[in-house]
């Protein structure tokens, strides 16, 4: 006969468990485990990711080469490649030698999570693609005092010290844009604005309402949808109906067709302001190159101004692009000339500058490199990207935006307006959350 | 056999953390922590035959209620782990009536729209969820344990991190559902749940009340979401309003399936095969590096992905416990074990 | 009034499109049981197929479309064929988990080969349009109407009118009864597999039409289509092309019209809600009835 | 102890039984039979309460059972066996009797779960190795059913009415698919059942030779009608009955 069927109760395995709770936790000396050639060697201090004997320095990069965001993905990469190829073959930084490790999460935050605790010791700098995979790191990123460089440019940002955006957060760029464009005419024209219901959308909304608080223009109406929508009509016509002469649109270049190609169908043609990433080249062509078939929303889309991050390609007006130029040709070719290429490219240049003065200041661990990022101050980026200041009080490294038209007659169909447009408005946002 | 199996697979688990890379931990810590709202969808689904596809919601939930109560009200994870089950079996009881009125596929496509209207509600009650931008999620505390990133326990020349932490963490809880699922399917309510799942009309006629044991199966799953949605958003720190999504549910579902429906093992084995497959199939040596052009590893991750789901199921329909029968079997002893198989009453319906 | 009827037509012209997705669920699930989760894989492998014969391969855009269906056809009957019919017989479940895998590898191999970039449909009608009553109507959006109806006569009549028709009827009717009359029932799921394909392919190009684009998360809208086939019931099609209608129309007409206070995008949830409301009235749907419960 | 009146059940067009009335008495045992499609299943689907009847009225103990649902019967003292069996197939033998005494246990999930419902399992297998003694299936109690002969199968569903403890059983085609000695078995078994235990039994069967060994008295039906009603002898001689089943075998004797 068998016995009667229980095993252990469930109670008694928590209980048991819980006796030993007579210990507890405490902190761990983080950082100095896993690095190789951790000690000092000459002058400079060594780190995690660092190794001082064969003076290479290695970069992590937690990308989304797969998944909803990797159109953008893997553009970004491939600046951040191209940037450190070249870097490499002109004698690196004072002789050290930067290495990349390119990790893929999907834009996932579970998976970003597993990558991060696989690199974190063997990276003395890290670029983290996406906002929500970075926050999910954030509390690690803190823990590990890792200098991170977010592909995001959410507003909360600036308020932590090891994180190192390189550009102008979303909402800046919106109120700045807005602040523009309320300043070409006379009369205070009505602005509507479509956002996307996620955190990326919702900064733009702050900026937005920033804008029409300080400027005083009339609310055209606030629409949202959700990311992979194809339906739009609902939308535009409530636009349509409010008057609405600009609509700020704070989406995904996915969304960005169908919003603007809907308005054009229903005969509605305001003045869009596209944030930037709401803006690809594909959109006007079909490969985003200058002579390719031009798409059916190309023609609604000329004129439309765009907070873009990165100077049009090849402008002669940015001394930086030339050599952004140069480097894409030779080490990244086969990727189509991108806005997200030069952001990367921009961002990349940043990182050096703090592993260069770390590496002046002879100290390449974690708080050698954090200290560096603190006491950076401002970076000039060529013209590629407005320049950027780390200070040890935080704040966000710009406030000035770029503001471009679309013109589908130049290559990247992204003319400059204003290189590097302040306003009150946007210095007046603070770092919001 | 089964006397040697059970302590030498309690050595494994508490040992493997120490065989492991700080992101084979993290994986694991995932996997187990998941295995405990697959035990709960493996009650539901496995035992009493109701097919769900919204486990991401009730794990929402659980992690919310954490997230709530554990950070905004400073209450300690003693009070905010169970709370979180019991919020997500409430709602478990409340959707347990609609539940009595579909059949099969039905209740799978309904309760598909429950992780929509779930994501809706989330994306729209700021106050509690972050909206949105998404929300940070507390560090479990417990007594003189501090689960934060950057502490750690010493026992001795033994340290364990963080992600030690939660996976013992996890482990225990695990092991608590498991037996308490052992239990129950040992018990009155467990043999009504399988009635139900074969013969649901017979099973009323000998007395067993439906309605009453299908709210229990959705309350226990759900419990279980909860608890595994609590932890799972404390160990990730934070989350947005689309991390509980559909596809979570499904992975849920594929992990049941995967390890053998209604089999004691399966939902660990199936977790193990579900969330920690495509972080393990990216590290193949003969995958290109990332970004290194051609096919991305990424992509070519979620391919094999999708054709081991269909290979596996075409020539192993029982799940992975099936094929531990057959290794068995082959060896010749041993009888096979009891995998049921799901039969979804398909209603056959007049149409007009 | 102009407003409403924008919407009305926007509504029913997504309602369609949600028809012929729902319409392939339908024909799968009435000889098979099995709710095909490949559907918005095969939806997206449909409009990419399209485009790429239109805009690589330079094929003109009426035989594209016409391959991409014969294509998507055969791939559709090769899955049934190579797959399904090995695990005849399994649980449901098991059936459906693996349609649901074959849609991940699906859609991953798609980005993978394509990218992730929007591309162009290569169809003729682009964003050009024409005006009635105030208001606006796109070629595309007409002709998607068009084809649709087109598209659900064709099926009823092949239904009703051929032997597969009705082979296909006394399938869904009862299996083994079929088959002792002599039917070649495999031969009748490769059809109604065929056909799922045919269908996905032909929403697909709708979806994928001005103002969208091909882009992978195209495949996502087979998703919406779900409220539509349990609305109608899982085994009518009737009730998918209904039920197709109603989604698209309350998708829209809750974009213009809900009040805020239902959240924001409660749009995107209205369908949903609609089909549980429903059900808690109508368990089966619409157009289902009951079954006659075995014991 | 149940009164059935003028019980009507229709499918759409179609009349499965018509105006339906009996009697059972305590400790009686009546059997109902009737050529193929006659209303025997259906009348039995009636009474546990699976089909909705038109019309009628079915009292247990001066209960109205039509009020009930169909999992409160068992409660009422109503167990009923299947004609293609009830059973779980994947469950042993014992699992599947102590379905039957579900509604005799109180333990819910909570305690079923942390183990604390031990006390009243073990109390209840006992009763249920009990009840598959009565049949004789004692050693069959640890074996999984789907692997068990057919009359094997027919005896544990037989143990698990048995432990329902009911005030009346329904039994549908106990002996059909068996072989004769099984039948004969059954046929003992049932008769035990019913004369050792005072218990009230409702069957319906085909077998001419066990109806008419156990029953007290017989309900014919035929096209959904009642046709006669009384002891087996004079069931067989009424005209009508013979009427009925002209062309069908009528095995009288065995």
């Amino acid at each position: 006969m068998r016995r009667s069927p229980s095993i252990a109760t469930p109670l008694a395995v928590i209980g048991a468990s819980l006796v030993i709770a007579a210990c507890g936790t405490g902190d761990s000396n983080s950082g100095d485990d896993g690095s190789s050639g951790g000690t000092s060697a000459g002058t400079v201090k060594g780190g995690p990711g660092v190794d001082v004997a064969a003076k290479t320095i290695r970069i992590g990069d937690i990308n989304a080469l797969t998944g909803p965001a990797s159109a953008l993905g893997k553009p970004v990469a491939a600046g951040h490649r191209a940037f450190f190829k070249a870097l490499n073959a002109s004698g690196g930084i004072d002789g050290w030698k930067v290495r990349l490790t390119i990790k893929d999460s999907g834009y996932q935050p579970q998976q970003h999570v597993q990558i991060y605790n696989a690199i974190r010791n063997k990276v003395a700098l890290l670029d983290s693609f996406g906002s929500p995979p970075t926050k999910a790191i954030q509390a690690l990123l803190d823990r590990d005092k890792l200098v991170t460089t977010p592909a995001s440019f959410d507003s909360i940002w600036g308020a932590d010290p090891v994180i190192a955006p390189v550009g102008t957060p979303y909402s800046y760029d919106i109120a700045n844009a807005l602040d523009y464009y309320t300043k070409q005419g006379k009369d205070k024209p009505k602005i509507g604005i479509v956002y996307q219901n996620d955190e990326y959308g919702q900064d733009g909304l702050r900026g937005y309402k920033a804008a029409k608080d300080k400027l005083g223009f009339a609310d055209g109406g606030r629409q949202t949808f959700k990311a992979g929508d194809t339906e739009f009509t609902a939308q535009i016509q409530k636009l349509k109906t409010a008057g609405a002469k600009a609509v700020v649109v704070v989406a995904l270049p996915s969304s960005t067709g169908p919003i603007v190609g809907t308005a054009a169908a229903l005969g509605f043609k305001p003045q869009w302001i596209l944030q930037g990433p709401a803006f690809l080249e594909q959109l006007i062509t079909k490969d985003g190159s200058l002579n390719a078939k031009p798409t059916p929303v190309a023609a609604a889309l000329k004129g439309a101004l765009v907070t873009s991050f990165s100077a049009p390609w090849g402008d002669p007006g940015a001394p930086g692009m030339k050599e952004l130029v140069a480097a894409h040709d030779k080490y990244e070719p086969g990727q189509p000339p991108s806005i997200y290429f030069a952001l990367a490219y921009a961002s990349s240049k940043v990182q050096a500058a703090i592993l260069r003065k770390a590496i002046g200041d002879g100290d390449l661990s974690r708080e050698g490199i954090l200290k560096a990022k603190q006491n950076l101050g401002e970076v000039d980026l060529g013209g590629v990207s407005p320049s950027v200041t780390y200070t040890p009080d935080g704040g966000p490294p710009s406030t000035k935006s770029l503001i471009t038209r679309i013109d589908p007659s130049v290559d990247g169909f992204l003319k400059p307006v204003e290189e590097s447009y302040g306003s009150d408005v946007a210095d007046g946002l603070g770092t919001g959350g | 056999m089964r006397r040697v199996a059970l302590p030498a697979l309690v050595v494994f688990a508490v040992l493997l953390p120490f065989g492991l890379s700080a992101a084979q931990l993290t994986t694991a810590t995932f996997v187990v922590i998941a295995a405990i709202g697959a035990t709960g969808l493996n009650v539901l689904t496995g035992y009493a035959g109701q097919i769900s596809l919204g486990h991401a919601a009730f794990v929402g939930v659980g992690a919310y209620t954490g997230a709530v109560l554990g950070s905004d009200h400073g209450l300690s994870a003693f009070v905010w782990i169970p709370a979180a089950g019991v919020a997500a079996a409430l709602l478990g009881a409340l959707l347990g009536p609609i539940a009595l009125r579909l059949r099969g596929l039905y209740l799978a496509i309904v309760t598909l729209g429950l992780v929509f209207i779930a994501q809706h509600v989330f994306f729209n009650a700021g106050g509690l969820t972050g909206g949105p931008q998404g929300r940070a999620f507390p560090a479990v505390q417990l007594g003189a344990f501090d689960f934060s990133p950057g502490k750690v326990l010493e026992l001795g020349a033994v340290t364990i991190d963080s992600s030690g932490l939660y996976y013992f963490l996890a482990l225990i809880l695990f092991a608590a559902a498991t037996a308490f699922t052992w239990n129950l399917r040992r018990s009155r309510a467990g043999r009504a749940m399988v009635a139900l799942r074969e013969r649901e009309a017979a099973a009323a006629v000998m007395g067993v009340d439906v309605g009453r044991v299908k709210v229990t199966a959705f309350v226990v799953s759900s419990f279980l979401a909860g608890i595994s949605g609590a932890l799972y958003g404390s160990y990730l720190s934070f989350a947005q309003p689309d991390q509980w999504s559909l596809l979570m549910s499904i992975q849920f579902i594929a992990a049941v399936i995967v390890g053998g429906l209604g089999t004691t093992a399966g939902p660990l084995l199936g977790c193990a095969v579900v969330f920690a497959l495509p972080s393990l199939l990216k590290d193949l040596p003969f995958l290109p590096a990332e970004g290194s052009g051609g096919l991305s590893a990424g992509d070519l991750t979620s391919i094999t992905y999708g054709l081991l789901i269909v290979a596996f199921l075409t020539l192993e329909p029982r799940g992975l416990v099936g094929i531990a029968d057959r290794v068995r079997r082959s060896r010749g002893n041993d009888t096979p074990s009891k995998t049921p198989k799901l039969t979804v009453t398909t209603p056959k319906e007049a149409h007009p | 009034m102009t407003e409403f009827l924008q919407l009305l037509f926007q509504g029913v012209s997504l309602g369609a499109t949600y028809a012929l997705v729902a319409l392939g669920f339908v024909v799968v699930y009435r000889a098979s049981g099995v709710i095909n989760f490949a559907q918005g894989a095969m939806l997206l492998a449909g409009a990419y197929t399209i485009s790429w014969l239109a805009t690589d391969i330079g094929v003109a855009f009426v035989p594209a479309v016409l391959a991409s269906v014969a294509l998507l056809a055969l791939a559709g009957a090769g899955f049934q064929a190579g797959v399904l019919r090995r695990v005849a017989g399994e649980p449901t479940f098991v059936l459906v988990m693996i349609t649901i895998g074959a849609g991940i590898a699906v859609t991953a191999l798609i980005e993978a080969l394509f990218g992730a970039d929007q591309r162009l449909l290569g169809d003729p009608w682009g964003s050009s349009s024409f005006h009635a009553a105030g208001v606006t109507i796109t070629w595309v959006k007409l002709w998607g109407i068009v084809v649709t109806v087109a598209a659900l006569a064709a099926y009823f009549a092949f239904d009703r009118y051929t032997r597969w028709g009705l082979a296909m009827q006394a399938t869904a009717e009862d299996e083994e009864a079929t088959l002792s009359l002599g039917v070649p029932v495999a031969r009748v799921h490769l059809i109604t597999w065929a056909l799922a394909g045919s269908l996905a392919t032909l929403g697909g190009l709708f979806l994928a039409g001005f103002p969208s684009s091909p882009q992978p998360t195209l495949g996502d809208a087979a998703l919406r289509a779900f409220p539509a086939i349990v609305l109608g019931g899982l085994r009518s099609p009737t009730g998918a092309v209904v039920g197709g209608l109603l989604i698209g129309v309350t998708e829209v007409m809750t974009s213009g019209y809900a009040p805020s206070s239902l959240g924001d995008n409660f749009y995107a949830v209205a369908p949903y809600i609609a089909m549980i409301l429903i059900l808690l009235v109508r368990p089966y749907g619409l157009f289902g009835r009951a079954p006659a419960e075995r014991l | 102890m149940l009164e059935v009146r003028d019980l009507t059940l229709r499918f759409g067009a179609i009349t499965a039984f018509e105006d339906v009335s009996f009697d059972v008495a305590r400790g009686e045992l009546l059997a109902v039979i009737g050529p193929n499609g006659a209303g025997k299943s259906s009348l039995f689907n009636v009474l546990s309460r699976v089909y909705e009847p038109q019309s009628g009225s079915v009292r247990l103990g001066g209960q109205d059972m039509l009020a009930r649902h169909r999992s409160e019967l068992a409660a009422c003292g109503v167990a009923r066996s299947f004609q293609n069996l009830g059973l779980v197939g994947e469950l042993t033998a014992l699992e599947n009797v102590l379905i039957g005494r579900d509604h005799l246990m109180r333990c819910g999930a909570l305690r079923g779960g942390l183990g604390l419902a031990r006390t009243e399992e073990r109390a209840h297998r006992d009763a249920a190795r009990r009840a598959l003694a009565t049949v004789g299936a004692q050693d069959l109690a640890q074996r999984v059913v789907q692997t068990l002969p057919y009359g094997d199968r027919k005896r544990v569903e037989l143990a698990r009415c048995v432990a329902m403890e009911p005030q009346l059983m329904l039994l549908d085609e106990p002996v059909a698919g068996m072989s004769a000695a099984e039948r004969g078995d059954m046929t003992e078994l049932v008769r035990r059942l019913h004369r050792d235990q005072g218990l009230t039994l409702l069957l319906v069967e085909h077998d001419m030779g066990m109806v008419m060994r156990v029953a007290d008295r017989v309900l014919v039906l035929d096209f959904g009608r009642p046709i006669a009603i009384g002891t087996p002898a004079e069931v067989q001689q009424d005209e009508r009955v013979i009427r009925a089943y002209l062309g069908e075998e009528l095995a009288v004797g065995a």
